[in-house]
């Protein structure tokens, strides 16, 4: 034990992650909040004319195909990217609380019947299964956050499911039941408050995950509408020109990758943080 | 099964289903042998030339089957199977003079029973048919029967002067029915086997009826997924020709290597706009869009610049039948466009849905560059992608939409382009309707004087450009890389490959 | 003085943890300087952090990286292990040193039989080339030793498939394998229950005598040291503040801490005194169990095996226990590890499945649990604790009465004021939240819950086992005043035999899931009739010196 | 070991079920795709007579459970029936398909193993230093970048710098076996980059775990070499925890290829699936949904079993 916690201490600490997700994360963040209010050009205004302009002073990221302004097409695309993988998670999160608690808590059948429903969600590869939602659905960006919601609650419900079976064996617990408390009380107000603190890094790597598969769909043409984009509709859009016009995938790619990364780090300075409080 | 589908209905430009982008590679160029791989970009799937619906399958078996009359590269009709035809009077009689010596791929000769066959097979008229046409152009052959001397006479139900294109329809063996899995027609190239998701392998026709034609000894269709997959396989030399290359890309090509043909591809691309719908059933508002839009910036950012600008309903590769008195019709004029929709009682602007099918790039972008012009005279434009099924459920049947972008591919005949502007026509999915379009479109097959009938069809076009009916916006160029290696490979207004009279250069 | 050989001689040593923002650290070994005799049980006892550990750890050669040694030198029969390279100190243990640790359950490679992994003692000292019959002949006769009957059958086993004391014994077999000069047990008992306690330290014992060696016995339970070691040091903050004979240390302590230790360990003379109210057993009991059988679930295909006919009772853990619990008595409930003593409890409180009926006079029954870590809720106050028991109690209402809402509150918050304050917690506690409580005071707000409830019994399982002697006082206090004053029953299980004899006139003896003992306290343990009563009395007697 | 036997039987009859499970997953959620399969094959100029005889023919009228059943049927004999697009035997197509993704996924997998194993190891020896901590970096980096912006910048990378490996000519295995694995290479590093990265870190960590644990320190206090405390006690330790990691890689894996195959235009599964959903292939499209996850269960079952053998503690529940 001893020698296991000053390994954790000797490696980079939680505030290292902190503050290099915070940093990359808040550039992404930034982008987005002020898209709302105010972007250099109108993001879907086309202009022939300009068509391909390289990074210069008037357009920092350069312009695209259609002569849009990339910089304002980047931030303005935060915003989906945002919006989905937040709604996304959101969902993920609140059908595998609802599936995976009383998984955990009840046990026998409730649990096996649950879990199984689970693991057979998961034996679909995760794209697989978005995809076929979405082509079942239609692309839209309502379709997109249920499909993604869906394949991720079975990873919410795992982890609540676990959490909870840890924490009914707690003496509070039986207390609890011994009181004569009644279990959708007990689930809801003795035990979910402590699966907070594992729920929220599987939160935020949720969120990374999810804009991975966003991209990925997105990249297949099964995610946002054009002319609105998120970093991998921009992606993808930019792959055709990349020769060409190598900034139409570098700018997008770097803010991504910023995203995902700085909720990463978030999400190891948590678990770092909250396995070192835990003790 | 059955693949009753007409061959005109729609069919769309083979640009890339997604862009992607690829990096050369160092395979040895095609060795020195006498055979040529063609990149198609389509996934093909129907060999039946009865069945056949989609363009990318025309194309390859345009070297397979033949029919009483053949295209040239001018678009011209020349006899094939057919030494001689006689249209008669009132054009309701077409009698064909069937060629000798003229072998199937199984060995057996063509005769008139298998012209017989053939045709009554596309036209629905065998016993074993429901009596619906498989060409549904044919649908209005009443008989087909063999006459003593060898020829065979097509009756039909009404006079119509525009059928002899159809007849290009491929020939079969008498009783075959097997066309799907094991094609036997008369053409240059015997069908040699089919991998799905990667080639389509053609041999040579040693009993051609052509002497000395075909040149080459085998001919492989290879599928690449998109345009920049075939551009890579190109730059690798794993293929020597490589049809339906946008014109940016084409200009990364070595020009020691490969020549690069253009040509008009015969479509039309088109904004189109509902007629029954609120507010397009305005000409007011039709006639503002048309006005508001800039037709050389789309060609710009979808075809970088490789496009015929369109104003009417054809292709100016019909030759004579466009009427190029309405080229420059609605320039693009903003102030124009605002007051007109100021008449209409739209100076506000509304709202709009535009649904394109997903899987086609070039009218997803087009879409695209609409919405952001149409936002100058306060329309805005929603895009809704669909995929294609979706398209052709929704829109092209159901004509529940408002507004989409699709490219019309039509048969190279001029009747085919315009028809479906007949109000009760199944393709007119832009539910437009004029009565003196129809009685035009309805006088046109009994004209028999060509000049009379050209006449007819400016007037046709001159109407559908007078109504505004939709947004005619490009004939999109068809750019072609040819290995230089090879010659005789010539671009057709019509989406066929030709490879008959593709040799070798020889040094 | 006589001179005495020491077969190693800590010197002068001080050992810190430096990192590069505190190159000088406080440190956690401080100029700790002794000897360990030739053939003595030595004693190191001190509390967690007091640098027991550390110092075994240096003499092993085992220190983590991250130690630095500021100064000083230990010297293993003669030679100066500091000087040496690693190689050389890791040939020396196994060989010259053995060591035990604390935890028996995951000191052994789940994947490797316990045979393999003796084997690997052998095989890591080329100087004794063995053949591989001549390596199973002196594992199975070590296994042997250390009291194992089956030995060739021990070899073959999995670690999970043992019990915590087995494990330890073949722990004890691996580390004595090599016949090492020196054993260093670092809490080698700690984990395990009283009887396998007293087993295990009379083998490390016999085998000091046996194989003549010298150990050095780590603990921090001044107690476990009785009529086990010769010799007694005790540490404090990384320094030897205490250094004499067992006997000396124990019955005469000359340094104030090691005194305050030894008033620390002791519970029975903090509460004397004590008196439970007294019991009417001609009443009817608040609680009658009749034939409670239990057990744990099996896997489906265990229930479709055990229908073809094999053995039925190896899941069962209780067999039909029946249990009276009377009014206003405090009934006492022992036994050793694994006699189905918390079963019971679970069974009586309705947790778990059984057979038996039992019958409860009262409408609710108030528990607390062993663990005062675990038995409070810590994502909610205190407060919010004791209104969620009133709300469980059904009494909310009655309570609330009418009027506003803030009478209701004032008239809530005042009853469950009352009933902390009953257990001697006063309403500051109300806002905080559990990790902001001692263990003692955990259980007491634990113990308020349960009277808000207003039960008629209370369980209490192991309450004591995790606190510090006067914690555990104070809380038998509570529990003998609310008994008194509330009239309130208690079924306590411990395992602490002196609780039992002060404060619970009649006592129930449990042994392999059934009850072989009950009866007067007095009368049980003066005159134990079952075996398991006299193996707990023994074990206690040796230990503790009762 | 009788435990052992009836733990399998048990896992056994779970992946049954499972599977079941799967299958009304499957067709439940093509049975209620918008669009009628028979009209998108006629096209939009047939007749609804046209359209009902066709419907007739596949058999599209009967009843939603007689078609379940002759769907399940068909699929669990390998014989799931007609492409509607293709006009092919469905097993066919998927076998032609095949080699491409799995022999990618393999690949794939073998590259993350081959290269997050011994980093890990060597990065775990001595957590905290440099080497240690550029790794950790470099990894949660590549784990940032979705395979398909992966597959990019390699194509630009393998283009601009070296033109050495083949990129968009696939090869069949049997043709040319060494040319096969040529051209999987590249695809298949690009799925592989962040999975390794997540290898790594898992592996790591367990290392870093197994290392500080009891028994360890019991071997060390045994004297055992710190080699061989390495490979007889960590390193299977952590192979056990990794187990359900590497069928969670694969699985990813499976899904990464076929997104990563449309980039690198090979003819794989993912490109037949696209197809099939765009032509509404109702017999294509469910078996190569089915059969993709049956090779997920499948994993997910060999995993547990793999476990079972290698961890004496798994028994009965």
């Amino acid at each position: 034990m001893s020698s296991a916690n000053r390994s954790l201490k000797r490696a980079p600490g939680a505030y290292v992650f902190y503050i290099a997700g915070v940093i990359l994360l808040g550039i992404v963040v930034a982008a987005f909040v002020v898209s709302l209010f105010w972007t250099p050009f109108d993001p879907n205004a086309t202009n022939a004319g300009a068509k391909f302009i390289k990074p210069c002073l008037e357009h920092p990221f350069g312009t695209d195909n259609f002569g849009r302004d990339l910089l304002s097409r980047v931030m303005s695309a935060s915003k989906y990217t945002i919006y989905i993988s937040v709604a996304g998670v959101a969902i993920a999160l609140i059908l595998g609380t609802i599936a995976g608690i009383p998984a955990g808590y009840f046990g026998g059948y409730t649990d096996k019947g649950i879990m199984l429903l689970g693991n057979s969600i998961m034996c679909f590869p995760g794209i697989l299964l978005a995809l076929v939602a979405v082509a079942v659905f239609g692309a839209s960006v309502t379709n997109v956050i249920w499909a993604l919601g869906l394949v991720f609650a079975p990873t919410f419900a795992r982890v609540c499911r676990l959490g909870t079976m840890e924490i009914k064996e707690l003496d509070y617990i039986t207390h609890a039941r011994v009181m004569g408390v009644k279990p959708a009380r007990i689930m809801t107000l003795h035990i979910f408050p402590n699966l907070v603190s594992q729920l929220l890094p599987a939160t935020v790597i949720g969120l990374a995950n999810m804009t991975l598969f966003e991209s990925g769909m997105s990249y297949l043409g099964l995610g946002v509408q054009p002319p609105d984009a998120s970093f991998g509709k921009l992606l993808s859009d930019a792959q055709a020109y990349f020769r060409v016009a190598p900034w139409l995938v570098i700018f997008p790619a770097m803010m991504l990758v910023f995203y995902i990364l700085g909720l990463y780090f978030i999400s190891e300075g948590l678990r770092v943080s909250l396995s070192k409080g835990g003790k | 099964m059955k693949h009753l589908i007409t061959k005109s209905v729609i069919s769309v430009m083979a640009l890339s289903l997604m862009a992607t982008s690829f990096a050369g590679c160092n395979k040895k160029p095609a060795d020195a042998n006498n055979n040529a791989v063609v990149g198609i970009t389509q996934e093909p799937g129907i060999f039946d030339p009865h069945t056949v619906v989609a363009a990318g399958d025309e194309e390859i078996i345009f070297n397979v089957y033949e029919g009483l009359v053949k295209f040239d590269k001018d678009g011209k009709l020349n006899p094939c199977l057919a030494t001689d035809y006689k249209i008669s009077e009132d054009a309701s009689v077409y009698t064909f003079t069937i060629r000798t010596g003229v072998k199937f791929h199984d060995g057996s000769d063509l005769d008139a029973n298998d012209v017989v066959y053939s045709l009554k097979r596309a036209a629905g008229l065998l016993e074993s048919q429901d009596g619906t046409a498989l060409v549904s152009e044919l649908d209005s052959i009443k008989e087909v029967k063999a006459t003593d001397d060898g020829k065979v006479e097509v009756t039909l139900e009404a006079g119509n002067t525009e059928l002899l294109s159809f007849f290009t329809t491929g020939i079969i063996p008498e009783g075959y029915d097997n066309c799907q899995a094991a094609p036997v027609g008369t053409g240059p190239f015997k069908f040699e086997s089919y991998n799905p998701g990667q080639s389509v392998i053609l041999v040579k026709n040693d009993n051609y009826w052509q002497k000395g034609l075909p040149y080459l000894d085998k001919v492989t269709f290879k599928v690449c997924a998109d345009m920049d997959a075939g551009l890579t396989e190109l730059a690798a030399g794993s293929i020597d020709i490589f049809p339906y290359l946008s014109a940016d890309r084409a200009r990364q090509l070595d020009s020691a290597k490969y020549n690069i043909l253009s040509n008009g591809s015969n479509m039309v691309q088109i904004f189109a706009l509902n007629n029954k719908v609120e507010p397009l059933n305005n000409l007011k508002v039709r006639q503002a869009i048309n006005y508001a839009i800039n037709r050389t910036d789309i060609i710009s950012v979808t075809m970088d610049g490789a496009g015929v600008e369109l104003t009417t309903a054809m292709s100016p590769a019909m030759g004579s039948f466009y009427d190029k008195s309405l080229d420059g019709t609605f320039k693009q004029d903003i102030e124009k466009a605002k007051a007109l929709m100021a008449e209409a009682g739209y100076e506000n602007g509304f709202n709009i849905t535009c649904t394109v099918p997903s899987s086609y790039l070039i009218h997803v972008n087009t879409a695209v560059e609409l919405a952001s012009e149409l936002k100058a005279i306060g329309i805005n434009m929603e895009i809704k992608q669909v995929d294609w099924a979706t398209w052709l459920d929704t829109v092209y049947s159901n004509r529940q939409y408002e507004t989409t972008v699709i490219a019309l591919t039509s048969a190279y005949a001029p009747y085919d382009v315009v028809s479906r502007y007949q109000t009760s026509a199944s393709g007119n999915f832009i539910n437009y309707s004029n009565s003196e379009v129809d009685k035009l479109l309805t006088d046109i097959p009994l004209t028999a004087d060509e000049k009379t009938r050209t006449d007819l069809y400016h007037k046709v076009l001159k109407h559908l450009t007078d109504d505004a009916c939709s947004v005619y916006i490009q004939d999109p160029t068809t750019i072609t890389a040819v290995s230089t290696r090879l010659e005789g490979y010539y671009v057709y207004p019509m989406y066929v490959q030709d490879m008959s009279q593709v040799k070798l250069v020889q040094k | 003085m006589p001179r005495h050989i020491h077969i190693v001689k800590v010197h002068h040593l001080t050992l810190s943890f430096p990192t590069a923002k505190n190159p000088n650290p406080k440190p956690v070994l401080d100029d700790v300087d002794f000897g360990i005799r030739d053939g003595e049980i030595l004693g190191l006892i001190g509390n967690s952090g007091s640098g027991k550990t550390m110092t075994s750890l240096a003499i092993a050669g085992l220190l983590p990286e991250s130690a630095n040694i500021d100064s000083g030198s230990i010297k293993f029969a003669g030679k100066s292990l500091l000087d040496m390279n690693p190689k050389e100190r890791r040939r020396m243990l196994g060989k010259d040193i053995g060591m035990i640790f604390q935890e028996p359950s995951t000191a052994l490679d789940p994947l490797m039989t316990c045979g393999k992994q003796l084997e690997e003692v052998l095989t890591a000292h080329k100087e004794s080339v063995m053949e591989p019959e001549e390596r199973h002949k002196a594992i199975t006769d070590m296994l042997q030793t250390v009291g194992f009957t089956n030995a060739e059958e021990i070899c073959s086993r999995y670690p999970h498939q043992l019990s915590g004391g087995q494990r330890q014994r073949v722990l004890i077999a691996g580390a004595a394998l090599l016949k090492p000069r020196l054993l260093i047990c670092d809490e080698p008992t700690s984990s395990l229950d009283t009887v396998t306690t007293v087993s295990i330290l009379g083998l490390l014992k016999e085998l000091c005598h046996q194989l003549h060696m010298t150990i050095l016995f780590i603990s921090h339970d001044l107690s476990a040291v009785r009529g086990f070691c010769d010799r007694v040091m005790v540490m404090k903050d990384g320094k030897i503040v205490d250094k004499d004979t067992t006997s000396d240390i124990l019955n005469n302590p000359k340094n104030s801490y090691t005194a305050e230790l030894l008033t620390n360990a002791r519970l029975d003379t903090r509460i004397l005194g004590l008196t439970p109210a007294p019991v009417d057993y001609e009443s009817s009991p608040v609680l009658s169990a009749k034939d409670i059988t239990a057990g744990y679930g099996r896997s489906l295909f265990e229930r479709v095996k055990k229908k073809n006919g094999s053995t039925e009772s190896d899941t069962k853990v209780l067999h039909e226990v029946s249990l009276k619990v009377y009014p206003n008595e405090i009934l006492g409930l022992i036994g050793g590890s694994g006699s189905g003593k918390t079963t019971l409890i679970r069974s009586l409180l309705g947790l778990l499945p059984h057979s038996g009926t039992v019958n409860i006079t009262s409408t609710r029954v108030g528990a607390i649990f062993q663990d005062p870590v675990s038995c409070l809720n810590p994502a909610h106050t205190i407060k919010w604790h004791l209104n969620e028991a009133l709300r469980a109690s059904g009494k909310a209402k009655e309570i609330k009465g009418d009027g506003t809402f803030d009478e209701k509150r004032a008239r809530t918050l005042e009853w469950i004021t009352g009933a902390l304050e009953a257990c001697g917690l006063g309403a500051e506690y109300l806002s905080r939240r559990p990790n902001e409580l001692s263990g003692g005071q955990r259980q007491r707000v634990a113990i308020a819950m349960c009277l808000i409830q207003e039960p008629s019994l209370i369980i209490a399982d192991e309450p004591f086992s995790s606190l510090d002697a006067s914690s555990s006082a104070e809380l038998l206090k509570l529990m003998t005043t609310i008994n008194r004053e509330r009239n309130t029953a208690f079924l306590l299980i411990t395992h602490n035999i002196h609780i039992v004899r002060q404060i619970c006139p009649r006592v129930v003896v449990m042994s392999n899931g059934r009850i072989c003992e009950e009866g007067n306290t007095e009368d049980v343990l003066n005159d134990p009739k079952s075996e398991a009563t006299s193996a707990l009395l023994e074990a206690e007697r040796k230990l503790h010196g009762i | 070991m009788q435990g052992k036997a009836g733990y399998f039987v048990g896992k056994l009859i779970e992946l049954i079920v499972t599977l079941l499970l799967v299958s009304l997953l499957v067709f439940a959620a093509f049975s209620i795709i918008p669009g009628d399969t028979a009209r998108v094959m006629l096209g939009p100029d047939a007749s609804q007579a046209q359209v009902d005889l066709l419907r007739t023919q596949l058999g599209l009228d009967k009843p939603l459970v007689v078609r379940y059943f002759s769907w399940l049927l068909g699929i669990l004999t390998f014989n799931p029936g007609t492409s509607y697009a293709y006009n092919m035997n469905v097993g066919t197509l998927i076998a032609q398909r095949l080699p491409v993704t799995l022999g990618m996924s393999a690949i794939a997998m073998l590259m993350v193993i081959l290269i997050s194993y011994p980093l890990a190891v060597l990065s775990a020896r001595k957590p905290g230093r440099l080497g240690d901590q550029i790794c950790s970096v470099i990894g949660h980096v590549l784990f940032a970048i979705p395979p398909y912006v992966a597959s990019l910048l390699l194509i630009m990378l393998a283009s601009s710098v070296f033109s050495l490996l083949t990129v968009g000519t696939y090869v069949t295995p049997a043709e040319d076996f060494a040319g096969y694995v040529g051209c999987l290479l590249l695809p298949s590093f690009a799925v592989a980059l962040p999975k390794i990265a997540m290898s790594f870190k898992f592996l790591r960590s367990s290392i870093i775990e197994q290392r500080a644990s009891d028994y360890v320190r019991t071997s060390k206090s045994h004297g055992l070499s710190d080699l061989k405390i390495l490979v007889r006690h960590v390193l299977p330790n952590s192979n056990v925890s990794s187990i359900t990691i590497i069928s969670i890689i694969l699985s990813d894996i499976l899904g990464g290829s076929l997104i990563v195959e449309q980039v690198f235009n090979l003819p794989g599964l993912g490109r037949l699936l696209l197809s099939a959903i765009s032509r509404r292939d109702f017999p294509l499209l469910s078996g190569i949904v089915f059969y993709l996850a049956f090779i997920t269960v499948l994993l997910y079952f060999l995993s547990d079993i793999a476990a079972a053998i290698s961890d004496p503690r798994i028994r009965l529940k």
